[in-house]
């Protein structure tokens, strides 16, 4: 009964953190702030959902299954992030001047 | 010696994965996940890496556990931070150059692998071991955890990779 | 301007033997569950794929998986034209799922070579301005 | 209830896809459609065709319309204003003003890809370090386009320009020489 | 209408609301951006349906979007910064 409390409790706060960051995308006014906050807060979003699920099933190879998605999803959002990052600021997309 | 420690170390964790995907402990799938798995790092590394994989790519287990859970740690307290940030609406964004103590080009990956994840800082550039990092202006955290003259927390964890 | 970025090269390379995993045990699981040749082989074929992000360079003996593509696709159609002949029995369970995986490893494989082959032609010779 | 909202945003992003003129924005929409109605055969209990949808849309399609654009020719056009220090989303999108907004007709017209960059540097820096097929430079209401001598683009720019009625707007186009300035 | 339902529901609204951005967005990063959000979310729309369903077979469609999607996203951002080349 706790541990199907808790995992409510964790699912709302990822959800909340989701929702924080669909806000961030809206409301910063420029490409490299959106980036910098709203795509990671989702991170955030998705680790806790993930945790609050884990919790449910307990010790099974159905948990077992959701820590590898974490993981892979640890090592792979990065990538994509520095990607776009590092691709607009290749491209001359700039705010203000370096140094 | 040590090389075959770690292939058959490397092939453990491979033939546990293949358990996880096929939900089955059986003694016939795990012989198969034994199969596949020296398959796949034999492909590896004669055809996609040209490369040794375990050579390459060798973190000691209990670092790995000590990184993922400083990882987690720091996440949760800059996304937190940066919530307020999202409220307090816009800001400036500078570029920072920050110079890494690690030297081995897996390590410094790692941390900036690392950087990204956390809410309020993008790696942009790897040269050697400069990184270019994407931060707001005026950022008390990442000058705390980034403008220290010795190493911070994450290089420590990382410097004992081997 | 040909620097690609080293961070991506580095851990697009640590992914590499856990996509082949994963590969395999989509077309080995694929008679029980979702997934199969097509599935399994088009995930095998984006390993290759995703190796251009790391080395640029025409290094893969595009003749040789060719030739390859051609024999698994001469055995797809041949095996069953075989087991027709022979009168096998197909009633027996095991076999039959025995024959399926077969098919399914073969069919991964062929799928594979050749969708590596399409994306290494058009990008090599197909795209040029 | 759930069907229907991942069903209406197939259809807006499948018209999406098809009526937008820059080609890159398509790829784009199309990756997020496949996304999108690979999760919808999920919801009505497809789950062989959304997993085939998952790896066809994420890498292969993608990579492959990519390759496909390589073909089409790419102009690199950098924007810079004299009297802003600072360039943020006002900018981009409302003053942005006419000229851009002819000249992106302009290429699309002839059926080629503008990719427009707005930046503050100073555009004497962009003359010499960047890669580019044309600078517009603003300066209060003057507008300087510098061009190539052997892009014979340039010459039927100059003629849209001509024939356009653009008020009082006052255009100067200047053709460089190969590599006078540039070393990129 | 369970808790899950209405966590499935949520989850939709905020993958619309991203797509509004898509279609808004006035560079191409923002769209960029927009994708590998989306892509986030329906990784875990597709978790939570396993847990209404109660199958794990369904786990391997998000696995393969937690392997691949990178991929496509990745090509795309080379293709922009090196202005139509691969």
């Amino acid at each position: 009964m706790i541990r199907e409390a808790l995992t409510v409790i964790l699912i709302s706060i990822g959800l909340v953190f989701m929702l924080f960051g669909v806000i961030g995308i809206f409301r910063f006014k420029d490409f490299y702030s959106r980036i910098l906050i709203s795509s990671k807060v989702e991170t955030v979003g998705f680790i806790t959902l993930m945790a609050g699920v884990v919790i449910k099933y307990g010790f099974t190879y159905f948990s077992l299954k959701i820590l590898l998605i974490c993981l892979v999803v640890v090592i792979t959002n990065p990538l994509s992030t520095h990607a776009i990052a590092r691709s607009a600021l290749i491209s001359g997309f700039k705010i203000k001047e370096e140094k | 010696m040590k090389k075959v420690i770690n292939y058959t170390t490397m092939i453990v964790i491979f033939t546990i994965l293949w358990v996880i995907l096929n939900e089955s402990a059986t003694l016939f799938q795990i012989l198969i996940g034994i199969i596949v798995s020296i398959i796949a790092i034999y492909f590896t590394n004669s055809y996609l890496l040209l490369d040794d994989y375990i050579a390459y790519y060798y973190v000691k287990t209990f670092v790995l556990i000590k990184y993922l859970i400083y990882l987690i740690f720091q996440i949760y307290k800059s996304g937190i931070s940066s919530i307020g940030q999202i409220i307090r609406g816009d800001s400036k964004v500078i570029i920072i150059e920050y110079e890494s103590c690690l030297n081995d080009e897996l390590s410094i990956c790692l941390l900036a692998n690392a950087i990204t994840l956390t809410p309020g800082t993008v790696t942009i550039d790897k040269k050697g071991n400069a990184l270019k990092i994407l931060c707001f202006e005026g950022n008390n955290e990442i000058k705390d955890a980034f403008d220290v003259e010795v190493c911070s927390k994450f290089e420590q964890i990382l410097k004992g990779r081997k | 301007m040909n620097n690609n970025s080293e961070i991506i090269a580095r851990i697009t390379g640590l992914l590499y033997p856990f996509i082949i995993i994963f590969g395999v045990y989509i077309i080995l699981n694929g008679h029980i569950t979702p997934g199969g040749g097509f599935q399994g082989g088009a995930v095998l074929a984006s390993v290759f794929i995703s190796r251009y992000l790391v080395y640029p360079f025409e290094d893969i003996k595009i003749k040789s998986l060719q030739l390859a593509e051609k024999l698994l696709f001469f055995s797809i159609i041949m095996i069953p034209i075989l087991f027709l002949f022979t009168g096998f029995n197909y009633s027996a369970g095991q076999a039959n799922s025995y024959y399926l995986i077969g098919m399914n490893l073969l069919i991964g494989f062929k799928v594979c070579f050749g969708l590596t082959i399409i994306f290494f032609r058009f990008v090599f010779y197909e795209g040029e301005k | 209830m759930l069907e229907k909202v991942f069903l209406i945003l197939t259809v807006v992003l499948a018209i999406i896809s098809i009526s937008t003129t820059k080609l890159r924005r398509a790829v784009i929409y199309l990756g997020l459609f496949s996304l999108v109605i690979s999760f919808t055969y999920l919801l009505y209990s497809a789950p062989d065709v959304a997993i085939a949808e998952a790896i066809i849309g994420s890498a292969l399609s993608t990579i492959l319309y990519l390759v496909a654009l390589k073909k089409f020719q790419v102009f690199t056009i950098y924007y810079t204003n004299y009297d802003y220090n600072e360039i943020n989303y006002d900018h981009v999108t409302v003053r942005r003003g006419q000229i851009l907004k002819d000249i992106e007709k302009f290429y699309v017209d002839r059926e080629m890809e503008p990719q427009i960059i707005y930046t503050t540097e100073n555009f004497k820096h962009i003359l010499k370090t960047k890669n580019y097929d044309l600078l517009i430079y603003q300066k209060h209401s003057d507008f300087y386009i510098y061009g190539f001598e052997k892009d014979y683009q340039l010459d039927a720019i100059e003629g849209y320009f001509m024939n356009e009625d653009h008020g009082n707007l006052d255009i100067n186009i200047i053709r460089c020489k190969e590599g006078e300035y540039n070393d990129a | 209408m369970s808790f899950y339902q209405i966590v499935l529901l949520v989850i939709a609204f905020f993958t619309a609301m991203v797509i509004i951005r898509v279609i808004m967005g006035p560079t191409i990063w923002d769209r960029l951006l927009g994708l590998n959000m989306v892509s986030a979310k329906i990784i875990m729309s597709i978790v939570i349906l396993a847990i209404i369903q109660d199958s794990s077979f369904l786990l391997d469609i998000a696995l393969v979007y937690a392997f691949l999607g990178f991929v496509g996203t990745v090509f795309i951002a080379r293709f922009i910064e090196r202005r139509g080349n691969l």
